[in-house]
């Protein structure tokens, strides 16, 4: 079912009028949506309960300081019986889908709100352009060089159709000055959108069109990114070369929304080191570089989570050597995907590819 | 290639198969080249991709792991569950220009002392044609 | 001849490696409609393969006598091919140039064959004709047979052939190099 | 509903094969194709003496079919349906004969491409038309005079067990029974007749034709409902041979035309040697 | 312990001249000398020799040493020796490391000084490793004295009888009405012709009356959990709809009961029983049950209670419900015994088209006292029949159907042709591929069979057939043809015959591999339960105190069933009677710190030994049914579970020592 949500106010209006109602119609007790908070004019993931409160919310500022699946699985931990909507892009959802996989979270109570999403700036871009023109919700959507702006994951992002929401917030075919499409996924959703009163309308014309004319862009920059990865990481030198000026911050670990673990293995003892060991090797092979762990950590990381990679690029947002860390997990990330025939956060009943296992593997 | 170059190659092996078969190698003299250093473990099961990557990136020129057969597994399907890590780290370490043939899964049962030592010299031919790990001499980590 | 060559022959180039899971157990002859006008019955003809008596085996009429009705095949508890293997015996004894005593039934698959290889069809009655200049008995016992088949318009005279024979020449090279059958 | 036919050399002179064949086509509306220019499938002649001619025989009928745009082939002889399935089932397993095949075929530009599914006529009108058609033709009561044997001989349904049980079937029996044929249950539905032995080996192969007829009349069956040529053949004229007529070996197709009501002259059954009306009830 | 109190000890072995000549075992020890915290490194000619051990223990007493390591043989071989060895001085078993510089160097390498290199990487791997040993102990659990029977024939009879006289308490669960299984339908049995009811109700009596063994009869098993020493097990109990307590087994019920058709499962539906029914008169207990698909007031709802009017005990209880029991036990014994295989698919000998083919089954019922003829070897028109064929091997060595050898066709097919012999005085001919008589007087009986004058032909029935090769022979009439080759004279053959019966092979038993599934025991191909070690173990599984009697875990005979009962009754209690059992030491281990309770390992772990703890949200390894085997420490996404003994920090530590 396919609705536009109008306002003269403009898209962003129009999403927080339907949050307001999920709220004062009591259909959910609490919204999830990133929100400007007093202190920034970043929005940052917040949990709004009252219906006053929604005015803060603009879920469709190009700008997402956190995967917010992060935050969301905090709140999803458990059933605790309050239903929940939760405003999400699609890389976050995916995330999210792989956490419920691994028994992080729980769906039960969540009414999922996804985003079409055209892609998010980098924090501080954000903010310069923010402070030059107020709005960018709704300019973002009209200006063209803004959409230039996005940060290299997203450019190559070809998941920006938000899968297994219950409604989708539609920028496609939409003016977003005059308001937003929305469109229900599931039974759920249906019943949200008849409850208010929406009517089905045919998606407008142009919709399909433009999904496809972005779909083909960003299938093309991705095969130019991945080319061109491939190239910078073919052998194992060219690869250190590539994150020679890694610290082992471990920030991009830090900010990976499907990296969970509460404790990480590179924190632990597991790769100390013996200084006699060392020596010795010194010795043998004349002159060796102190172990720093950092080719063994993205390695590792890779071979952990490599098959679970959805493309977010928070870890290269994060990376305060500037290495382009989601680019070699995008590459990578889909060698093992493609391996296996899985795809992170495409079905919840999709199994984790290493825990089948099958005779005819040999 | 180099005639010269003697290849480090770690071998992960099982306890009751491969481990075995290296042990009843050696009770039946059948001598192959000295390059292989075994590591028991319990199962092919319990090999973890750390291992993998950990001894490429040490210097190993190649890894071979052995284990039960299929449907020969002592803890019933250890080494299937081995199978799939273990082609997702070969793909992994392959993008970064670690050749595929430098990591070979082999099943080899206990009572197969013959096809230990052919697999073993197979595999260290294998090797040489390779030349050097990438990282050879280097240390990276 | 070279018993041991030509069981070699018959295990490896032929795949008649399956007359080893027999356990003699006789279901072959007992399912045979004609196991009994044989030489031997299939199953001791295996027994002969196996012991290397490959001449004794080709020189055989059992291979001849089989009419591939497959009943062994489907009842076989060891899942053995019997007819297939039938089939390669009668080849192989072809290829040796080995005659069985009973040597009307290579006359009669000869004539056949030489009579498709030259028009793509085959005529009953050409067949009967032919194979008759060698075994005049068998054709002309059925003579009054033949005469009430004309009667009812069952007897073909004009030999039927495929529209143009020479196209299809090479049969006849594909005679003289054999696939080997697998 | 459009097929490939391959007749095969025995079709044409069949005791009221075609006959009846063209008559059932016309009632019901199949189109059964001749495959132009088919050869002989080779049939167990040539298996015996080269399996390479055997190959480029059913290898050249293949592509034949193919090249003329037919996606099945149906026969109306065991021989023809077995031995091409037999063939095929090499290739599928050895697809470098494939090659082999095509070697020869280049000469006359014929290339085999892929294997067609290989049906026996049976199975066509077994499974194939509609309940509403059948109806629709069905004129008459049939001849409750009939206790039909279903006769299926040996290559059928084996060594392939797909057409049922290859010992005890009963596809033939329950199509007819749908028509309202009265068949009667024995026990020599799938015994050998003899096939091409009964040429050479006539004395020897004499019991087997015997066996099958006197188990039928043993059953109470008057007449016996075929599927082969060569089957129909060597039981009508073994019957003459044996001094034992007295039950009419008819083509399938000609018993389904009698339930259908299509006039005997037009189904050939004039051409039977042991004729119709000496249907008796010679029970042992 | 601080890094700085390690003190390895390395001892070089020379094995005799078995590593010596190869091996430079002198530079190989000077070498381990220099390797950090190796406080002393020696070489010696026999470590595992009395005096060699000896040396360790010495030197852990007099230099202190926490940590040793041998080099010498395959730790297959050595490694408890040497365990022992530090045990005994003090230090913890698990403080040793052992480096094989025999078999993977000293023998498999051609040059002496690849092969010292190649010892000296080995001793260098192992000292490596063994700084980050840790201590580990082993636990005493204690185990509950009861041991669960599932299945009440004479495996699982014998079993509990025998658990039940050592004192434990048995829990014998049969599915049907009463136990005795397929035994209690023999009437004879070979090689000894005992009539097998005489042996058999005095056991099934002494079940019923046994004060050790509670008996659960027309129950199942519907669930298992926990391990060896503490199994938590559900039974079903179906209604019989007859208080057990108040029917006095007097039997009017059955009498009076109006529906009398029903094809009796006991009898191999060759006679028929009522809705009320006992399925024979010795059934133990001898309490009836309504069958409720064809009593008229269960099925139909339609009045009736004709049992109800006259059971002067007023047993009958239309209105009882399935019940479940939960029981607590320490071990548990297979005993599901088997199903005979169903010759129909094999239509060439016409079982089910003619009705004088019968099954082996068939036939035991045909010749028992208590069967549908009272015991005479009648056809179904009711004459004696004058010939009989027997074909062996139905279903077995048939690899479109079971491949395996059944076991016991044979010698029941000689007795089938003793009885008819006996009773009818028919000829018979018995159709065999080879005749198996591998046991105790089994051979000798079938010398007698052939003296009796049994027609044995070697030769597998090619198919039986109403076609009769002579039908003019009037003494031939209606009857059947059986056709095969007399292999030994290659004549074939066409017997007629009034009766044929056919030998058929055994399968396992319908649901055993639910129960299977239920408790982890694994099948063969087959269906077959796989014993621990075929040779070694053939009454043990791979879960620790489940144990197999009887064919469930392949085709016996009675002897060999009764004994395997007693192995794995034998088993059972050798086990429970020490009252404890000791955990492995070498298993996994999840930190409850980091284990963020994804579930994975539960997942993974093939012997359910990892339970999830709802409460605090993390896995838990039970110690008891842990392998060791790794896999939940592989696939642990957050690093929490580790295998002591194979930890990530152990392994890393032997590669980087590896690879200098």
């Amino acid at each position: 079912m396919y609705s536009v949500l109008k306002s003269e106010k403009g898209g962003v209006f129009a999403v927080r009028s339907l949050l307001k109602r999920l709220l004062t119609e009591n259909m959910v007790d609490a919204v999830f949506v990133a929100a400007k908070t007093p202190y920034s004019d970043l929005p940052m993931p917040t949990l709004i309960s009252s219906p006053e409160n929604i005015e803060t919310a603009d879920p469709l500022a190009p700008v997402a300081p956190f995967n917010a699946s992060r935050q969301a699985s905090i709140l999803l931990r458990s059933d605790t019986g309050k239903r929940l909507a939760l405003v999400l892009r699609p890389c976050e959802i995916r995330a999210l889908i792989e956490l419920v996989k691994l028994k992080q979270c729980v769906l039960d109570p969540a009414i999922l709100i996804g985003i079409e999403c055209k892609g998010r700036m980098e924090n501080a871009l954000f903010l310069e352009q923010e402070k030059q023109r107020s709005g960018i919700s709704i300019s973002f959507y009209q200006d063209d060089n803004l959409k230039e702006m996005i940060c290299s994951a997203c450019n190559v992002c070809d998941h920006f159709q938000p899968v297994g929401t219950d409604l989708t917030l539609s920028v496609f075919g939409v003016q977003i000055s005059t308001g937003i499409g929305v469109e229900a996924e599931s039974e759920t959703g249906t019943d949200i959108l008849k409850k208010m009163g929406y009517s089905d309308v045919q998606p407008p014309a142009e919709r399909e069109a433009e999904l496809r004319d972005l779909q083909q862009q960003r299938l093309e920059a991705k095969s130019v990114l991945m080319e061109k990865t491939a190239e910078d990481i073919k052998d194992i030198k060219r690869f250190e070369t590539l994150i020679a000026n890694c610290l082992n911050c471990s920030n991009c670990r830090v900010a990976c929304p499907v990296c969970y673990c509460k404790e990480c293995v590179f924190v632990t003892d597991v790769f100390a080191h013996e200084p006699e060991l060392l020596i010795r090797r010194a010795v043998k092979r004349g002159m060796i570089k102190m172990p720093t762990e950092t080719t063994m950590f993205h390695l590792t990381r890779l071979a952990h989570i490599g098959h679970a990679c959805v493309a977010c690029g928070h870890c290269t947002s994060v990376c305060p050597s500037g290495i382009p860390v989601a680019d070699f997990f995008i590459t990578v990330g889909s060698k093992v995907q493609d391996l296996f025939d899985y795809e992170p956060g495409r079905d919840i009943n999709e199994p984790i590819p290493y825990l089948v296992f099958e005779e005819e593997n040999q | 290639m180099n005639d010269q170059f003697e290849p480090q190659i770690i071998a992960l092996v099982c306890n009751w198969c491969t481990y075995t078969a290296a042990d009843l190698a050696g009770t039946s003299r059948l001598s192959y080249p000295s390059n292989v250093r075994l590591v028991r473990l319990m199962c092919t099961g319990m090999i973890d991709a750390k291992y993998i990557i950990k001894a490429f990136l040490d210097g190993a020129d190649g890894v071979v792991i052995g284990g039960c057969h299929p449907g020969d597994c002592h803890y019933i399907n250890g080494n299937l569950k081995a199978t799939k890590r273990i082609y997702g780290v070969g793909k992994i370490m392959e993008q970064f220009g670690f050749e595929p043939d430098r990591l070979r899964l082999k099943w080899i049962g206990a009572s197969e002392g013959l096809e230990f030592q052919k697999n073993m010299a197979e595999f260290i031919e294998t090797i040489k044609q390779l030349g050097p790990s990438p990282v050879k001499s280097r240390m990276i980590l | 001849m070279d018993d041991r060559r030509l069981q070699l022959k018959f295990y490896e180039t032929h795949d008649g490696k399956d007359v080893l899971k027999c356990i003699q157990c006789g279901t072959c002859s007992g399912s045979c409609p004609l196991s009994d006008k044989m030489d031997y019955a299939p199953r001791e003809l295996f027994a002969l393969i196996r012991d290397g008596e490959m001449e004794a085996v080709l020189r055989s009429n059992t291979q001849w006598y089989c009419v591939s009705c497959y009943q062994c095949m489907v009842r076989c508890p060891q899942e053995i091919p019997v007819t297939d293997l039938m089939y390669i015996l009668k080849q192989m004894a072809i290829e040796q140039g080995i005659s069985p005593k009973t040597a009307k039934m290579p006359d009669l698959y000869m004539t056949f064959y030489r009579e498709v290889l030259k028009k793509g069809r085959l005529t009953e009655a050409m067949l009967m004709i032919r194979y008759g200049m060698k075994h005049p008995t068998d054709t002309l016992s059925n003579a009054f047979l033949a005469v009430k088949l004309l009667k009812r318009r069952r007897l073909e005279i004009i030999p039927q052939s495929i529209k143009e024979p020479k196209r299809i020449s090479y049969l006849k090279s594909a005679d003289s190099e054999r696939t080997e059958t697998k | 509903m459009r097929y490939g036919f391959f007749p095969g050399c025995a079709y044409k002179t069949a005791a009221g094969y075609r006959e009846s064949v063209e008559a059932l086509n016309r009632a019901l509306a199949i189109q059964l194709v001749e495959i132009p220019d088919w050869n002989c499938c080779g049939a167990t002649a040539v298996f015996s003496i080269n399996s390479s001619v055997a190959l480029v025989l059913s290898g050249r009928l293949l592509a034949l079919a193919d090249l003329h745009g037919f996606d099945e082939i149906i026969t109306v002889c065991n021989a023809c349906y077995t031995t091409l399935r037999k063939a095929i089932h090499m290739m599928e397993h050895h697809p470098e004969l494939i090659t082999e095949i095509n070697k020869h075929l280049k000469t006359e530009t014929l290339q085999l491409k892929r294997l067609l599914p290989v049906r026996h006529y049976l199975d066509v009108l077994a499974n194939d038309i509609p309940e509403m058609r059948w109806r629709k033709v069905k004129q008459s009561k049939s001849d409750s005079d009939l206790r039909v044997a279903a006769y299926y001989g040996c290559q059928l349904t084996r060594p392939w067990k797909d057409q049922g049980q290859p010992e005890r079937p009963d596809v033939l029996e329950q199509f007819l029974e749908r028509l309202g044929v009265t068949v009667i249950e024995h026990s020599a539905k799938t015994l050998c007749c003899g096939a091409s032995h009964m040429i050479p080996y006539a004395k020897d192969c004499a019991p087997l034709v015997s066996r099958i007829i006197r188990e039928v009349r043993k059953k109470n069956g008057n007449i016996i409902a075929t599927i082969c040529p060569m089957c129909q053949f060597n039981l009508d004229a073994g019957q003459g041979r044996l001094n034992i007529p007295g039950t009419p070996i008819a083509f399938f197709t000609q018993i389904v035309g009698l339930a259908l009501g299509i006039d005997s002259k037009d189904l050939g059954i004039d051409k039977l040697l042991v004729p119709m009306y000496k249907i008796s009830d010679n029970k042992e | 312990m601080k890094r700085d109190q390690i003190n390895i000890g390395v001892y070089i072995c020379h094995c005799g001249m078995n590593i010596s000549p190869k091996v430079d075992v002198e530079a190989v020890a000077e070498f381990a000398e220099g390797l950090a915290h190796v406080r002393i490194a020696r070489d010696y000619k026999f470590m595992c020799s009395s005096p060699g051990q000896e040396f360790i223990i010495d030197d852990i007493r007099q230099y202190g040493l926490n940590r040793i390591v041998v080099a010498s043989c395959s730790p297959r071989m050595h490694e408890a020796t040497f365990r022992n060895a530090c045990e005994t001085a003090g230090i913890n078993r698990h403080y040793f490391q052992m480096a094989n510089i025999r078999e993977q160097a000293a023998w498999v390498t051609l040059d002496t000084k690849e092969a010292t290199a190649k010892a000296m990487d080995l001793v260098a791997a192992a000292v490596a490793r063994v700084t980050y040993h840790r201590p580990l102990e082993s636990r005493e659990v204690k185990v509950n004295k009861s041991i669960l029977v599932i299945g009440g024939g004479i495996a699982g009879m014998q079993a509990a009888i025998s658990s039940g006289n050592a004192g434990y308490q048995v829990y014998l669960i049969e599915r049907e009405p009463s136990i005795g299984g397929h035994m209690a339908k023999f009437d004879k049995t070979f090689p000894t012709l005992d009539c097998a009811a005489c042996i058999m109700t005095p056991k099934m009596v002494e079940v019923g009356q046994h004060e050790s063994i509670r008996l659960f009869t027309y129950s199942e098993v519907v669930s298992v959990e926990g391990f060896v020493g503490n199994y938590s097990v559900r039974i079903l109990k179906k209604p019989r709809f007859i208080d057990e307590s108040k029917c006095n087994g007097c039997g009017i019920c059955m009498e009076k009961c109006p529906i009398k058709k029903i094809p009796s499962e006991f009898n191999e539906n060759l006679s028929f029983r009522t809705a009320i029914y006992s399925p024979f008169p010795q059934a133990v207990p001898n309490t009836p049950v309504i069958d409720p698909d064809h009593c008229r007031i269960l099925a139909e709802n339609k009045p009736c209670g004709a049992c109800e009017k006259f059971c002067e005990a007023g047993a009958i209880d239309f209105n009882q419900q399935p019940e479940h029991m939960d029981i607590t036990v320490g071990s548990i014994i297979i005993a599901t015994g088997f199903k005979a295989f169903d010759p129909e698919p094999l239509v060439q000998y016409g079982y089910g088209i003619y009705p004088e083919v019968y099954t082996s089954l068939e036939f035991e019922r045909l010749n028992n006292a208590t069967g549908p003829t009272g015991g005479s070897i009648l056809m179904k028109g009711g004459d004696f029949p004058k010939r009989v064929a027997i074909i062996h091997c139905v279903g077995s060595r048939d690899a479109q159907y079971r491949e395996y050898c059944s076991r016991v066709c044979c010698m029941y097919s000689m007795k089938f042709a003793h009885l008819v012999r006996e009773k009818t005085g028919a000829e018979v001919w018995e159709f065999y591929i080879d005749v198996r008589s591998p046991g105790k007087l089994y051979e000798e009986f079938y010398n007698r069979v052939q003296k009796e004058g049994v027609h044995m032909i070697r030769g597998r029935v090619a198919e039986v057939t109403d076609i009769l090769d002579d039908p003019e022979n009037s003494e031939d009439k209606g009857r059947l043809t059986v056709v095969a080759e007399n292999t030994l004279t290659r004549r074939m053959l066409r017997i007629p015959v009034d009766m044929v019966i056919l030998s058929v092979g055994l399968e396992p038993a319908e649901g055993a591999g639910d129960v299977g599934r239920m408790i982890g025991v694994s099948s063969d191909g087959n269906g077959w339960f796989t014993e621990l070690h075929a040779k070694l173990a053939p009454v043990s599984t791979v879960i620790k105190g489940v144990f197999l009697a009887g064919c469930c875990q392949g085709p016996k005979d009675i002897p060999d069933t009764v004994a395997q009962a007693m192995g794995a009754s034998g088993e059972a209690v050798a086990l429970l009677s020490k009252g404890t059992v000791m955990t492995r030491a070498e298993i996994s281990f999840i930190d409850p710190d980091l284990c963020a309770g994804c579930q994975t390992c539960v997942e993974v772990c093939v012997y359910n030994a990892i339970d999830f703890d709802e409460g605090r949200g993390i896995a838990t390894v039970n110690e008891l049914l842990c392998q060791g085997c790794g896999s939940c420490a592989v696939a642990c996404p957050s690093s929490a579970a580790s295998i002591k003994h194979f930890t990530n920090r152990q392994v890393m530590e032997e590669l980087e020592a590896i690879l200098i």
